[in-house]
């Protein structure tokens, strides 16, 4: 099997969709001549011509907006936000445009947009360092994909591409470099089919992209302590695959939730709530988040790791858990 | 303009100035919501811009009046069983008046934040350039609309892109209470399309004959691949921002009630002997006669099942 | 005591502001002249006069980012955005202008900005309907309150304006011409204390706004059950009073939230993440949320009473909690 | 403009470049992170536009360069701190180098999504009207970042209300990668300002007195209570977007070069005579030795505890 970084797999997911479909358009702030401020774009313009992959001016709301209208007269647009927060600022574009045009138009239209969102804290500041998918989550309307391997950002971003209802698709700009096998034969999962990262018993982590990474090296630190956790990658949060972690829960009897989101009323409360809900009687410790604190993201790297769970932290939270 | 079109204009200004009318009787006694913001004033002006314009050229549209649906000859009854929740609608239930779409008579919808059209105006421009050369998209907006920041947004990619759309701005003089002096800096809003590079106009919305070239001229320059202009048409607001706004804001009510450009047009055609008193009459009658049928189509249908509610937002499987 | 409207009680809280500190100015669409579409403002324009209580034009982010400015500068601006559902229009304001200014700059500045958010499906269409709480809720630096009564928007609206923190204050539409008394001598409440609007012991039902109303009247038909149901009413939801919560869940040993806004990582997401959290131990039956059910809110009448929890369902959901 | 003026404004301009320099060397050396925007070739344009107002007028700046900083006197060592997540700073290790404050000396911050200070200039010019008569507010930003809507609705509002707000375009030809003829539709982001009936005017940002001259005729404007107006300097950057960007996208690279404003300068202080090569080189000797003794100072600084992380939200019990 090949090794790749998750930056080629995407550039590879984009280059295939390119050359398969002529409908599928590229574009947004530096995409074009320089293959995108994060290199995921890099060589397509030159391949595909200016007419399908091309910059844009700094106008997100444009941005977004013109991708619902390019979807609605029969293109498969692409759109690059260059952060992932930047979502906000074409908020009602994003939340609206894309997530209710068809809905408010009785289904006259489809929207086959996508928008790339590459999210993650690197120090850049409270507006360019979050992963916002929350605010998506609860959202009608929106489909929503968090990759965490190469092999899932290749296959989930031609998914994408490729389905009729809007995708936010969250590129996590820590992953970008990391690299993984990508079985080239092998066929995708399709939207909202979690993955079960490692297998467990004591407890269950639920943790998607950096986080993901974090809960897989915590689990091997618990497994030398004989506590075996499994560990769900959930791949997309809509749709979202709560049967898998439900199963996992009644299994294990405790859940823990890892994410680079805001706290509360983040992912983990709707999860949370959901266990509450479907799984009393199987819920033997109550359930445990780590997420950013509540405060934005500053950019000092000491304050981004104060707030950012980290690996020591889910151990400890899992040995707390199973206590 | 030629004869013929004239009197198509007239006879479908009429029929949407009755069509709104009854829809504000129907909105009185209950029938359907009072959400209409009625185009009285404004709709030859919006008749005229369509008759410019391909048969299934796509129209985005604003809230204010339906002029630009009996252009496309968007049926009445399902346009007031959209807003009654009954079946036979155009939108199942989800949008009312604001969201009548017909996408085989190229009424594409409107986005119910002011503004939100702009932006997905250019996506279509830039679907039409690739997908169905010759096509050109046309955005209809309020003077309060053109505030929005995606007004510039819009327009400066249209014009980089050189995309083939029409930018139509009826500018009635308010946004609802407010006066457009009060919330913009330039009085002809026209001159914006400078900032763009782009042809900018201003033509009086009593002047059907004037909407009509302005707009000709800005599509085939788009037909041209020369980009989109702006055209501002000074318009008249004869009604209430909605069906009940009694609008004790309005200084201006009785000289905007004398400026009435479907009488004006009546006038004309009478006048130049294009119809006749009777004639005109007997059109009136006929519009009105239309309308009732299409009441009546409408109270036929069956309300809506409530789970519509669940339908129309992802497509399933995809 | 004087029994006054919702609105009225708005109007009351701005004329007493403006009285008091001649830094308050209020600014929005048609709030000058006409009073506001919802005539929460009626009056104002004539008596502090149009240097203070002002119209803008239709352009949302400038509306809230000139609070943020204005605010910055000295001012305590009022901000009224004609539906609550714009937040998302001016989502960079909101959620980074006014959420993240002060943080951003560590502190430097204060930012008294008040949001006035009128919400609540009142059949005009997806984006002119829905109850946005969750967004603000979700996002670090943003105050929140959500007024059920007369006295406590008069009272919460005076805080809100008096407060140094931005406020995103929702009123609900269809309170508007709901009437209740007044205490024009009692102190009110500070931000993050709930009201206990009903004492119960068989289970615990949080609701505001028109979702109250609803639960009160529910209370009465379970009541009548012999089921005594305790009714909480948060008032703010950021700061949140999760204590009260907790505390009557303790005793009751069941929680059900009934919200107007989607279901999905909602508020009640939260509260039932919260209550897993904190309370598993005293948690006798499953956790229950009636909220939006995740489809946009659409205009004919019909569809949108389908999906607003109703009476009836409140009723049924508390029956089949306590069997 | 007067010997003294130029000569400060010499002065700033040098100090600030030997600043930056120096930055781009201790974030190579990982002392601090690469996020400087290089200001290098703008810098005497914003001295020279700060020249021309009040010491303690408000000043909103986008992300590239320190020259309205230095201009204005704040720390130098205060920003490095910023950087290296140190005490002392500006910002608490909350915005680096991009939202770097000081209020006393009139430096009111920035926004991290471009054209987000256009709204906020929007307010605090409200705020200078009402309570400080005879202020003026600055917002600097790029030509990337006048295609923002943002940039529509703060100039239109601006306009109506008569703010006293000065915006100022420097306009260096890219935005990232992208050239300014790709992403804006019109030649000069100056010809906007017809769209909101207020001056626009293009400047040269070589030459500074052309930069005082236009400030100051804006400044007066807007103290007079006559409103915004629109300044665009034709700037060039020197440097890539970030301190280690490649520049591979960028044919004028050479060019610009041979165009540096400070260079201008310098040659014109010391033919005009106000300085000889002697005086400029220690100058630049003095700006080193500024520049090597806020490191000092920055290094000697205790880094921030973490727990700062959780500072400077809301205000407690307010
Ligand atoms: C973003 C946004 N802001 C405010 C509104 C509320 N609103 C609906 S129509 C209207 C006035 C529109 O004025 P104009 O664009 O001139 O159109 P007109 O009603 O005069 O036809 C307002 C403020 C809205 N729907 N969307
Ligand atoms: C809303 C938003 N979009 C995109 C970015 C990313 N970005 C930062 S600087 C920049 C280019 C800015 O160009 P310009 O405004 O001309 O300023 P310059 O860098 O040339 O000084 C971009 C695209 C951002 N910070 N905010
Ligand atoms: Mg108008
Ligand atoms: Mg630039």
């Amino acid at each position: 099997m090949r090794e790749i970084t998750y930056s080629k797999a995407l550039n590879e997911a984009l280059d295939e969709a390119l050359a398969e479909d002529e409908d599928v358009i590229v574009y947004g702030c530096d995409v074009g001549r320089w293959g995108g401020i994060f290199n995921i774009t890099t060589g397509l313009q030159a391949k595909y011509g200016a007419d399908r992959v091309f910059d844009s001016p700094i106008s997100e709301n444009v941005l977004v907006g013109a991708g619902v209208g390019a979807a609605v007269g029969g293109l498969r647009p692409v759109v690059e936000l260059q952060f992932a927060d930047f979502l906000l600022t074409a908020g009602d574009e994003i939340f609206f445009k894309a997530g209710m045009w068809r809905f408010m138009h009785g289904g006259a239209f489809t929207v086959p947009l996508v928008v790339r969102l590459p999210s993650g804290a690197t120090g850049a500041g409270p507006e360019h360092s979050t992963c916002p998918e929350a605010y998506v989550m609860h959202s009608p309307g929106l489909l929503c994909c968090v990759p965490s391997t190469p092999a899932d950002a290749k296959g989930l971003l031609k998914l994408a591409i490729r389905s009729d209802n809007p995708v936010m698709f969250f590129e996590h700009r820590r992953l970008y470099q990391t690299r993984g096998p990508i079985d080239d034969a092998a066929a995708v999962a399709p939207f909202g089919k979690a993955a079960v990262r490692r297998e467990g018993r004591h407890a269950t982590i639920v943790a998607w992209q950096v986080m993901l990474n974090r809960a897989l090296k915590a689990a091997e630190t618990l497994a030398a302590e004989g506590l075996d956790v499994e560990v769900i990658d959930p791949r997309t949060l809509a749709p979202f695959d709560f049967e898998t972690i439900l199963a996992s829960v009644k299994k294990t009897g405790a859940c823990l939730v890892v994410e680079e989101g805001y706290r509360r009323l983040g992912v983990g409360a709707e999860i949370g709530a959901r266990l509450f809900e479907e799984a009393l009687p199987y819920l033997d410790r109550p359930f445990r988040r780590l997420a950013i604190p509540d405060v934005p993201i500053g950019s000092a790297p000491a304050l981004v790791n104060r707030i950012l769970p980290s690996e020591d932290e889910i151990v400890a939270a899992v040995r707390e858990m199973t206590r | 303009m030629r004869n013929d079109l004239l009197a198509e204009i007239f006879r479908k200004s009429l029929l949407t100035r009755v069509f709104e009318d009854r829809f504000v009787r129907l909105a009185m006694e209950g029938v359907v919501p009072p959400l209409l913001h009625p185009g009285a004033g404004q709709e030859v002006a919006q008749i005229a811009a369509i008759a410019a314009l391909q048969d299934d050229d796509p129209v985005l549209y604003a809230h204010r009046g339906t002029g630009y649906m009996v252009a496309r000859g968007v049926s009445l009854s399902a346009m007031l069983a959209d807003c009654a929740g009954r079946a036979g609608g155009t939108n199942n239930g989800k949008g009312g008046i604001m969201h009548v779409v017909d996408t085989a008579r190229g009424i594409f919808g409107e986005s119910g934040t002011l503004g939100g059209g702009f932006v997905i105006s250019v996506g279509m421009g830039m679907a039409a350039k690739r997908k169905r050369p010759g096509q050109v998209v046309i955005h209809f907006f309020g003077d309060g609309g053109s505030n929005r920041g995606t007004f510039h947004e819009a327009l400066n990619w249209a014009a980089v892109q050189k995309l083939p759309c029409v930018y139509v701005c009826e500018n009635n003089g308010w946004a609802v209470s407010v006066p457009v002096s009060e919330s913009t800096a330039v009085e002809n809003i026209a001159d914006r399309a400078h900032g763009y590079g782009i042809p900018g106009v201003v033509v009086d919305g009593v002047d059907p004959d004037a909407v009509l070239d302005a707009v000709r001229v800005a599509a085939e320059r788009a037909r041209r691949g020369d980009g989109p202009s702006l055209i501002e048409i000074k318009a008249v607001r004869l009604r209430g921002h909605y069906a009940t706004d009694p609008q004790d804001y309005r200084p201006d009510a009785a000289e905007a009630a004398s400026k009435d450009p479907l009488e004006a047009l009546r006038a004309r055609i009478i006048s130049s002997g294009l119809m006749s008193e009777a004639e005109v009459a007997s059109l009136q009658a006929a519009c009105e006669a239309e309308v009732e049928a299409a009441v009546v189509e409408m109270q036929a249908q069956p309300l809506l099942s409530a789970e519509a509610a669940f339908e129309d937002l992802l497509v399933q499987g995809a």
